[in-house]
């Protein structure tokens, strides 16, 4: 009954949150309603016993993706009010489309009926064992079977780290950077030097 | 336990959502990206449920990666985001029109 | 042993990981004074990793011994095929390369880099035997092509194509995790010897349907075949020209010839729940293809409207089901990755005085009286894409038809060799602007040694010479499709 | 008998060496080589006619080339010789040899002779090569050829427009024919497995009462393929129906017209009829349909013939009258007739072509009857040939005592009419028997109209071009005088009388001796040829003379001599009553036809405008065809194929490609939606299968 | 003669001229091209004179197995003989047409010649059937570029037109041969040929390559883009394109839809009829309201093709015969009819015939050429336009006699539009004085018009020379057709009279 009720909860308010996410006229607000959604589908996944995801999604996207956006939110430096409301010209197809994807997603797969769906069979080789924590059998798996998917990804990771340097990083031509082998390398004598300058000539430079 | 259909209805609505959020959106392409992750959530509640009900870790590593990929994919959406502004001092969608025909 | 045996089967991809990580260093330490460099040795990796492959394909390697990781990877003849075309995409993208960026100073040491993860990605795609190994290996290429459409960050064309890549791309990456998530729920498989299984045990479920319809759409939309081709004019028309090279090539050899793999190991079983779609795909894309490349006037437009013509070709091969149509489909992916690579060395060959690119259509005029032999390719790549026999081109076609109408898809192949009439009025119209009109005089740069190489080369793959490599293709193509079908 | 070789192919030889040679050859050269080519072939073809009129020479064939061979169909040029032959021989070699040496002075002013004589030639070669066919298709070949050389040779001074009308028309009129023709010869190969003439012959007694299919009905076997051969026969000879190209063809010099549209070519449908009369004796049908259509004809251009006022025009549909008469003897079967009457009508067609020739040479050039008178005196030699010809033609002589040549061949042909009994034939020979008297009263019309009353030559332009000139550069050019005759023909009294005497000042003179010569050597003809052959071709042992050459029935000419003495004294009384009218109307009462066709203007139009054939003809035909032609073409071809075929493919497609580039719109929104749409119809597909 | 491959020598011999061509300046390229193609001409009268008339249907055979279900394989029979020595004919003339005409771009212009003369060898001695389509297709580009580069004012719409219109058409053909191979397992035309292939597939098959065979031919309705190509080709372009590209289309039928479709053959024959008779009177109207000499010749041309075609759908032997006589006399009048246009085409600039008028006087020479040349056209006996059109007709006499009356008026027409042209062209009046200053035929002009003469006449008057070589090939085709002719309309029965079959005989021995 809880457990019902929990679901229920969390999946009113993620819907609820995703819609806003993309309603929301202030991206701002929308980042926030994002993270929102992500810990309520951090609740759904806990309640069908993934642990593991359901902590991963919180530490990634409300950790890091979340922020991310935030600080590029911040840094384009938008003016929100020349941002236009409102919708495209097609919107009516677009969300006619929409529903009918969506009907056609529930009705055509039979969700719409409880105890409708036949799920497939897996092959047990990656049966959750309830010896072990979701955490430690996950790893288990992943750090065996998927090792070369795990390095993948690893590369994956690396690849979004260059793209992002190479796509962003600027050499600013007008920035002075510090060069200590020359800083530690001046000697007094090259940085002062002693004139004596006649009366009424001036110095000369 | 909650029936799967009802982790399948939610994960449904989630992801037209997303597909809506990336197609009726006309001010501003970052809302696009979060669209995004809408769509990549759905598709992990998806994985997970369907990994609870399967007795299956493997949903549970495959949603893993996702969220890595995710995570690479926002940083080089966002990257992109901000050359695409540097250069037209924009991200509203509609101006995003240069090439076209 | 296990693990041994399955790392010496991935050679292949650590060479390429370990070379990418390697030559990173280099890249931080040189900076891009090193980039030159670095893409020299990126095209030896890249010949050598060809050569890791080269010997499977030759020896039609198949069966169990090809499997990696438990049944994740196959390094089969079909995979070392499809790596080939992968890897000659790329090695051409890095040769022409810094040519180009050199003339916007936006040679970056990062650019060699990224083409080669890209193909770690795509070598993982086509050697993908699991739907984890196939996201993985799909969207390392992805992330690596959005970095490569918007690499010309300086011009506002490249960052918009980025972006309108980088958007629907992740959008298709969306509907095609989703179509996995919904294939994983319904089947209980992820790898695809496990789904085929499931899905040849009775009569397919709604969901088991939709999780294929929903693979398809996004794998779709990495082939660029309508109506998930939009994305196509506008990253091609974008993206600095080296990356449209590669993105005609090699991710489109790689995503023809994972939606292969997929199509046919893991649904193979059940070919009526794909087909008529790809029956469709295929034929709105000759259409559309045709329609829209008329209309164009920027040559690089127009040759992204032919990619998803020709892609429209090739899905004939797909729709066949049959073993002669998936060596068809290679054929023509091989002889269109030449034409591709032809067609886009000599638009980066067309330069104006100042050395930049000449991409109009009319700017074109009269090019065969002041650049007779640059205008006889580009001819010859024309009236090859137009499928018009002598040239090479006409067999991708011919073979192709062949199979459909073997695999009695007479009604498809007539209708799309009947369409296909609407593509040669728009290649003739670039062969009528270089041959009849008047000239312009706009070309006038001139090319280094390795860009006339190559087009010299890829001219003569593709002219009537082309017939003598047939026997040779056939078997390489025969010996992959042999593999393709070797699970059933 | 291979001299026969050398009939028919010296004039070639000569053809193609004066062509070819032309200029460059000479004008003397080119003539005496075709001149002589043609004496030769004519006095190589008299031994031959006379063997067979003593019986001594039997039918031969003379094998040239194989020809065609193509399954079962197999025939050769081969050249066949036999009485029918024989005298088609001498009549063509004869009247062509007289007519080229005509020529010499006729066209001596003409800067194109060596081309003349060439076509001249050329035309006698193909009238060879047609009477000694030996298979349909080669009498096919000779038929065409004489065709070519017809409207090379009507169309001779090309400069004219009216020529080069006239030229085309003709050959095209005789196209219509043609298709009969060619029509008949497909027919005939069908039922009889070959087209030689023989064969055929042999057979087609055993084919008569057999059925055939055509156009989706059947038919008498037959009179389908007579039917079909003869409407070839109505468009070479000129027939109602047919006949509009022949008055038209008289643009074409005189001598032309002498040897073409009088002796030789228009007599071609008779030959055939008669070459091919086993044929037709097998349908009575045809052979009624021949009768009519002949009847009418004669009937026909009689009644024109007697309001024309050019002098070739009147002789043109004399010419047509005449062939009429020959078709409604080989109609009733008496094919001995028809070639008799070919035979003599040839002599004395050919000496009034010839004689009108004269009097135009004389005349300046001038052809308008209305403008000569008087012209006995000037160019006696001439008037005494026209009047012989004149007696001919109108079939002067005393029956069972002797006549003109015209007077045998006519009234055998009249008499064989009403001897052969049946309604047709009757109607045939009362139509010949009205013909007969107007060809009377037009010929002596003629006659007197040119030769007697006063000079009306002042009112004719080209007597005053000629007076003005003074003679001076003659006339060159050809094209000029002859538009300005063009206009006369509605001309009026412009021109002011100068001397008072009607002469305007103008002395013509006789013609040269080569264009006399032939006159005379014709003259002959005209007055004896009846009298010396008549026993050979109309009278009892003709059987002999023809050989089975064509069709002889001895019952009818045992009729023919047993018909009431009125049917034989019938010719002479209209003869008679027609120069009575002539004599009247032209010499006692000249005030005469004015006040006819005051009386009667709607026939006199009517008949003068040929029975409106020509305006009907360009009505129906001609008209009709040019518009077509357009409507094909720009609403056809442009407005329907192109427009609906490449033109609307090229325009969907422009449109198609119109909407694939809109929808490409640049915007990620619209590309978005054009994904989900693929999705959303794929499963929509998935769940609706 | 055994073991030179001299049908590979005669493909390449235009190869390499055409390589040399490129190279070449304007000079050398036109005299590269002029020995080329008389090697090729002497080498198509030593194929000639070597054919074994009556010998074996498939001589100078040659098979090397390329790759796969395809293979370098060539022979030709008497009707292919035929036509290649045609096209080796036509070829020198063709260069000679060009001599002085082009100016710009000569050694490619050559080359595409010369191309096309490989190609147009290549078509006629394939024995692969995709040997032959990839010739019969790749013809396509030459003459686009022919048309295209050096034709006249409206070159592109036409050279669209015809590259478009044609491709249209081959493409169907080839899915019809993926079919066809498939089924019977062999790509070999001579086993094709003996094939039976299902009645029910014939009928599609047939439709396919019509759809082909009917735009090369062209047949109406789908020969508007003939005028078009016609009018804007250059001389010689004209010439072959009439000459033999046309021919492609009749030997497509003789060679693949009645020997390897012969019921459905049959049970479309109505409809080739039809179409047939249309062209014939249609386009022949159509000819007689043209203002442009070029335009009227190349409607005359579709309603000569359509000769051709009832002459092939007529079942039989003369018809058969009379259709290949038909192509080739009208390959040598039309080409000879281009040529004379082309004569004074390069004198005055214009196709306009109203500015013509009155040649007979200044151009004799011209005017007689042209006089044969136009009385070969509307098939005056004695030229080779009439044995042609005669056997055809003849042919389909037998068939149907409406179709042979209906296409029979040809030959009124026919005189009607070409007579009249000829009056307004070389006859009348010299209207424009630039008209009638033009020289007589020149020495280059007389060598290429005089063969033309010879061959035209000679084919009149002794037609056997054509008709023997392949007379066998003819009569196999007949009985491979004989199964499924269709009944003429003509049949004759015999009523009452007497049989005459006896005396028949009798008298067929006395006439000879």
């Amino acid at each position: 009954m809880i457990q019902a009720f929990a679901f229920y909860l969390f999946a009113t308010l993620m819907i609820a949150s995703g819609a806003i996410t993309i309603l929301a006229r202030n991206p701002v607000h929308s980042v926030l309603w994002l993270i929102l959604a992500f810990f309520n589908a951090a609740g759904l996944m806990v309640l069908c016993g993934a642990e593991f995801i359901a902590m991963l999604l919180i530490i990634v996207y409300v950790g890091a993706v979340a922020v991310l956006f935030l600080f590029v939110v911040m840094m384009l430096d938008i003016d929100f009010a020349e941002l236009r409301a409102g919708f495209i010209n097609n919107f009516p197809l677009g969300f006619v489309l929409a529903v009918v994807l969506l009907s056609e997603l529930v009705l055509g797969v039979g969700a719409y009926r409880a105890g409708a769906l036949k799920l497939g069979t897996a092959d047990g080789t990656a049966a959750p064992s309830q010896a072990i924590s979701n955490t430690e059998a996950i790893g288990a798996l992943l750090y065996t079977r998927y090792l070369f998917l795990f390095e993948a990804a690893g590369i994956i990771l690396l690849v979004a780290m260059i793209g992002a340097i190479v796509l962003t990083h600027r050499q600013r031509s007008g920035v002075r950077g510090q060069n200590i082998a020359k800083q530690v390398a001046r000697r007094p004598e090259d940085a002062t030097f002693n004139v004596q300058p006649e009366v009424g000539k001036g110095v000369q430079l | 336990m909650i029936g799967i259909e009802h982790y399948v209805v939610v994960s449904s609505i989630l992801f037209v959502l997303g597909v809506l959020g990336i197609f009726l959106n006309r001010k501003n392409v970052i809302i696009i990206l979060m669209a995004i992750e809408l769509i990549l959530l759905s598709v992990n509640l998806n994985l997970v449920a369907f990994s609870a009900y399967l007795h299956d870790l493997v949903g549970q590593i495959f949603a893993m990666f996702v969220l890595t990929v995710a995570a690479g994919e926002a940083a080089i959406g966002l990257a992109i985001l901000v050359i695409y502004f540097r250069g037209r001092g924009t991200i509203a969608v509609d101006d995003v029109n240069r090439m076209k025909g | 042993m296990e693990l041994v045996r399955s790392l010496h089967l991935v050679a292949a991809e650590e060479l390429l990981s370990v070379a990418g990580l390697i030559l990173l260093l280099v890249a931080a330490w040189g900076g891009d004074k090193a980039a030159r460099a670095i893409s020299i040795a990126s095209v030896g990796v890249l010949t050598v990793c060809a050569l890791l492959a080269a010997p499977a394909l030759c020896s039609g390697a198949t069966g169990p011994d090809t499997l990696a990781f438990g049944g994740q990877y196959k390094a089969d003849a079909f995979s070392a095929f499809a790596k080939l075309l992968i890897y000659a995409g790329a090695a051409v993208t890095l040769i022409v390369a810094p040519a180009f960026f050199d003339r916007f100073k936006a040679m970056r040491a990062e650019f060699p880099l990224l083409v080669l993860f890209a193909s770690l990605g795509m070598g993982m795609m086509v050697s993908a035997s699991d739907l984890l190994t196939l996201y993985l290996g799909l969207e390392l290429n992805s992330l690596a092509s959005y970095v490569l459409a918007a690499f010309l960050r300086s011009d506002d064309r490249s960052a918009e194509s980025g972006l309108k890549y980088f958007v629907l791309g992740s959008l298709a990456s969306g509907i095609l995790l989703y179509g996995v998530s919904l294939t994983y729920g319904f089947t209980g498989h992820t790898s695809f010897a496990g789904i085929r299984a499931a899905l040849g045990a009775g009569p397919m479920s709604v969901g088991a349907t939709f999780g294929v319809v929903f693979i398809l759409a996004g794998l779709a939309f990495k082939i660029s075949a309508a109506p998930f081709h939009m994305w196509t004019p506008d990253v091609y028309e974008g993206a600095p020209t080296p990356v449209t090279t590669f993105f005609a090539t090699a991710p489109k050899a790689a995503a023809l010839a994972l939606l292969m793999r997929i199509s046919l190991e893991a649904f193979g079983a059940q070919p009526q729940a794909w087909q008529q779609i790809v029956i469709f795909a295929s034929l709105l894309s000759i259409v559309i293809g045709a329609l829209g490349a008329i209309g164009q006037d920027n040559i690089k437009r127009l040759m992204a409207y032919s990619s998803i013509n020709n892609v429209g070709f090739m899905l004939i091969g797909l729709a066949c089901a049959t073993q002669n149509g998936a060596a068809a489909m290679l054929i023509y992916l091989a002889i269109y990755v030449a034409m591709s690579v032809a067609g886009f060395v000599a638009i980066l060959m067309l330069r104006d005085e100042n050395g930049d690119p000449v991409e109009s259509i009319a700017d074109l005029g009269g090019l065969s009286k002041t650049r007779p032999g640059l205008a006889a390719a580009l001819a010859a790549v024309m009236f090859s894409l137009a499928g018009i026999p002598p040239l090479f081109g006409f067999w991708g076609k011919f073979v192709v038809f062949q199979a459909a109408v073997q695999a009695n898809l007479v009604a498809l192949a007539a209708i799309g060799i009947a369409a296909s009439v609407i593509g040669a009025f728009y290649y003739l119209k670039v062969v009528k602007v270089m041959y009849f009109d008047e000239a312009v005089d706009k070309v006038r740069g001139k090319s280094d040694a390795a860009h006339v190489v190559l087009l010299a080369v890829a001219s003569l793959f593709i002219s009537p010479l082309g017939y003598l490599l047939t026997n040779w293709l056939h078997a390489l193509a025969g010996n992959a499709a042999a593999a393709l079908f070797h699970v059933a | 008998m291979s001299s026969i070789l050398i009939i028919v192919f010296l004039p070639l030889l000569a053809a193609i060496v004066a062509g070819l040679g032309n200029k460059k050859l000479g004008f003397v050269p080119s003539k005496v080589i075709t001149t002589g080519a043609l004496f030769i072939s004519c006095a190589l073809s008299w031994p031959i006619f006379l063997s067979f009129l003593n019986g001594s020479a039997e039918a031969t064939v003379v094998p040239v080339l194989q020809w065609v061979r193509s399954g079962d169909l197999d025939f050769a040029w081969a050249l066949r010789v036999d009485t029918l032959t024989a005298v088609m021989l001498v009549v063509i070699t004869s009247v062509s040899a007289l007519v080229h040496l005509y020529s010499w002075g006729y066209m001596s002013e003409e800067p194109d002779q060596p081309r003349f004589f060439a076509y001249l030639s050329l035309f006698t070669f193909a009238m060879l090569m047609l009477v000694t066919a030996d298979n349909l298709v080669q009498m096919f070949f000779g038929w065409e050829g004489v065709g070519l050389a017809s409207y090379l040779l009507i169309g001779f001074w090309f400069r004219k427009p009216s020529a080069n009308a006239a030229a085309m028309k003709a050959f095209v009129v005789n196209r219509v024919g043609d298709l009969g023709f060619m029509m008949g010869i497909f027919g005939t190969f069908l039922v009889f497995g070959t087209v030689s003439i023989p064969e055929i012959l042999h057979a087609a007694p055993g084919m008569a009462g057999s059925t055939i299919g055509f156009l989706g009905h059947r038919f008498d076997t037959m009179t389908v393929l007579c039917i079909l051969l003869f409407i070839g026969a109505m468009g070479k000879s000129a027939q109602l129906g047919l006949h509009t190209w022949l008055p038209d063809a008289m643009e074409g010099p005189t001598p032309v017209s002498a040897l073409i549209h009088a002796a030789t070519m228009v007599t071609a449908g008779v030959f055939m009829v008669c070459r091919l009369s086993p044929m037709f004796e097998a349908s009575p049908t045809a052979l009624a349909f021949v009768t009519f259509v002949g009847a009418a004809t004669c009937f026909f251009a009689a009644t024109v013939g007697t309001t024309q006022t050019d002098i070739k025009r009147v002789i043109a549909y004399s010419t047509c009258s005449q062939l009429g008469y020959m078709f409604f003897a080989a109609g009733v079967g008496a094919y001995g007739a028809a070639m008799f009457h070919l035979f003599t009508h040839a002599f004395f067609k050919a000496l009034l072509f010839l004689g009108a020739g004269s009097v135009i040479h004389a005349m300046h050039h001038e052809q308008d009857m209305r403008y000569y008178g008087g012209l006995r005196k000037h160019i006696p030699l001439t008037y005494w040939a026209m009047m012989a010809g004149t007696l001919a033609i109108t079939g002067v002589g005393i029956v069972d005592v002797a006549g003109f040549a015209g007077f045998y061949s006519k009234d055998a042909i009249l008499e064989a009419a009403y001897a052969k009994g049946t309604e047709l034939s009757h109607f045939a020979f009362f139509m010949g028997i009205f013909a007969a008297l107007l060809t009377s009263f037009y010929s002596w019309r003629l006659v007197f109209l040119t030769f007697y009353g006063k000079p009306r030559w002042e009112q004719s332009k080209h007597i005053q071009h000629a007076v003005h000139d003074a003679h001076g550069h003659g006339h060159d050019d050809h094209a000029h005088d002859h538009a300005h005759a063009a206009d006369h023909a509605h001309d009026d009294h412009h021109g002011h009388d100068a001397h008072g005497d009607g002469t305007a000042g103008y002395h013509p003179h006789e013609s040269p001796l080569n264009m006399l010569a032939p006159l005379g050597i014709l003259s002959v003809g005209a007055i004896a040829a009846g009298f010396v052959f008549h026993h050979a071709f109309v009278s009892e042992g003709t059987g002999e003379f023809w050989k089975g050459a064509l069709v002889f029935n001895e019952h009818l000419l045992h009729a023919m001599h047993s018909v009431p003495d009125w049917v034989k004294w019938a010719p002479f009384a209209v003869m008679a009553t027609g120069f009575l009218i002539a004599f009247y109307a032209y010499i006692r009462n000249p005030k005469f036809p004015a006040a006819f066709v005051e009386q009667f203007g709607f026939l006199y139009r009517f008949l003068l405008n040929k029975w409106y054939f020509d305006e009907l003809y360009h009505f129906i035909f001609i008209k009709p065809a040019m518009w077509l032609g357009r409507v094909f073409w720009k609403v056809g071809d442009v407005g329907i194929i192109d427009r609906f075929g490449p033109n609307g493919a090229a325009w969907v497609v422009a449109k198609g490609s119109r909407a694939a580039v809109k929808l490409q719109s640049g915007y990620l929104y619209s590309y978005a939606l054009v994904m989900l749409v693929g999705l959303v119809g794929a499963i929509s597909w998935v769940i609706a299968r | 003669m055994t073991g030179l491959p001299i049908l590979s020598l005669m493909m390449l011999a235009p190869l390499l001229g055409a390589v040399a061509c490129l190279k070449a300046g304007r000079e050398q390229a036109r005299t590269i091209a002029l020995a080329a193609t008389l090697v090729d001409f002497v080498l198509g009268l030593m194929l000639w004179a070597n054919f074994d008339v009556g010998g074996a249907q498939w001589q100078f055979t040659e098979r090397y197995a390329v790759f796969s279900g395809f293979s370098w394989a060539l022979g030709i029979d008497g009707i292919a003989l035929l036509l290649i020595v045609l096209t080796v004919f036509l070829m020198p003339i063709c260069i000679g047409a060009s001599w002085n005409a082009i100016e710009k771009r000569a050694g490619e212009y050559y080359a595409a010649f010369l191309v096309m003369e490989t190609l147009m060898i290549g078509v006629f001695t394939a024995q692969d059937l995709f040997l032959f389509y990839i010739m019969f297709e790749a013809g396509l580009i030459p003459m686009y570029l022919i048309i295209g580069i050096w034709g006249g004012a409206d070159r592109i719409y036409a050279s669209y037109k015809f590259f478009l219109y044609t491709l249209l058409g081959s493409v169907l053909m080839l899915i019809a041969m993926f079919w066809m191979v498939n089924q019977a397992g062999t790509t070999d035309i001579p086993t094709l040929m003996a094939y039976n292939f299902p009645v029910k597939a014939q009928t599609w098959l047939f439709l396919a390559f019509f759809a082909s065979f009917a735009v090369k031919m062209p047949m109406w309705p789908v020969h508007t883009w003939l005028p078009d190509a016609h009018v804007q080709a250059p001389t010689a372009g004209s010439v072959i394109l009439a000459g033999v590209l046309l021919k492609m289309g009749g030997y497509g039928f003789i060679r693949f839809s009645l020997p390897m479709f012969p019921e459905a053959s049959a049970q479309f024959a109505p409809l080739v009829w039809g179409l047939s008779m249309a062209a014939v009177v249609i386009t022949s109207l159509i000819a007689l309201v043209q203002h442009d000499i070029k335009k009227l010749i190349a409607y005359s041309s579709v309603a000569h093709m359509a000769i051709v075609t009832i002459g092939l759908f007529a079942f039989n032997q003369q018809g058969l015969e009379g259709s290949m006589i038909v192509m080739l006399s009208h390959g040598l009048v039309a080409g000879a009819l281009f040529l004379a246009v082309g004569v004074i085409y390069d004198r005055l600039h214009t196709r306009e015939i109203d500015r013509y008028g009155g040649l007979a006087i200044n151009m004799p020479y011209f005017a007689l050429f042209f006089l044969l040349f136009t009385m070969a056209s509307i098939g005056l006996p004695g030229t080779s336009g009439f044995v042609g059109e005669f056997l055809s007709l003849l042919g389909v006499y037998k068939a149907s006699s409406w179709v042979a009356l209906v296409c029979t008026t040809g030959i009124i027409l026919g005189a009607a539009y070409m007579l009249y042209l000829y009056r307004r062209v070389v006859f009348g009046v010299q209207k424009n004085a630039d008209a009638a200053a033009m020289p007589d035929l020149d020495k280059r002009e007389w060598a290429m018009m005089v063969p033309l003469a010879a061959v035209v006449l000679w084919m009149g008057v002794y037609p056997e020379s054509f008709l023997a070589p392949m007379r066998k090939d003819i009569a196999a085709l007949d009985a491979r057709l004989a199964q499924a002719a269709p009944k003429g309309d003509a049949q004759l029965k015999v009523g009452a009279a007497k049989p005459v079959s006896a005396e028949h005989d009798a008298a067929h021995g006395e006439a000879h």
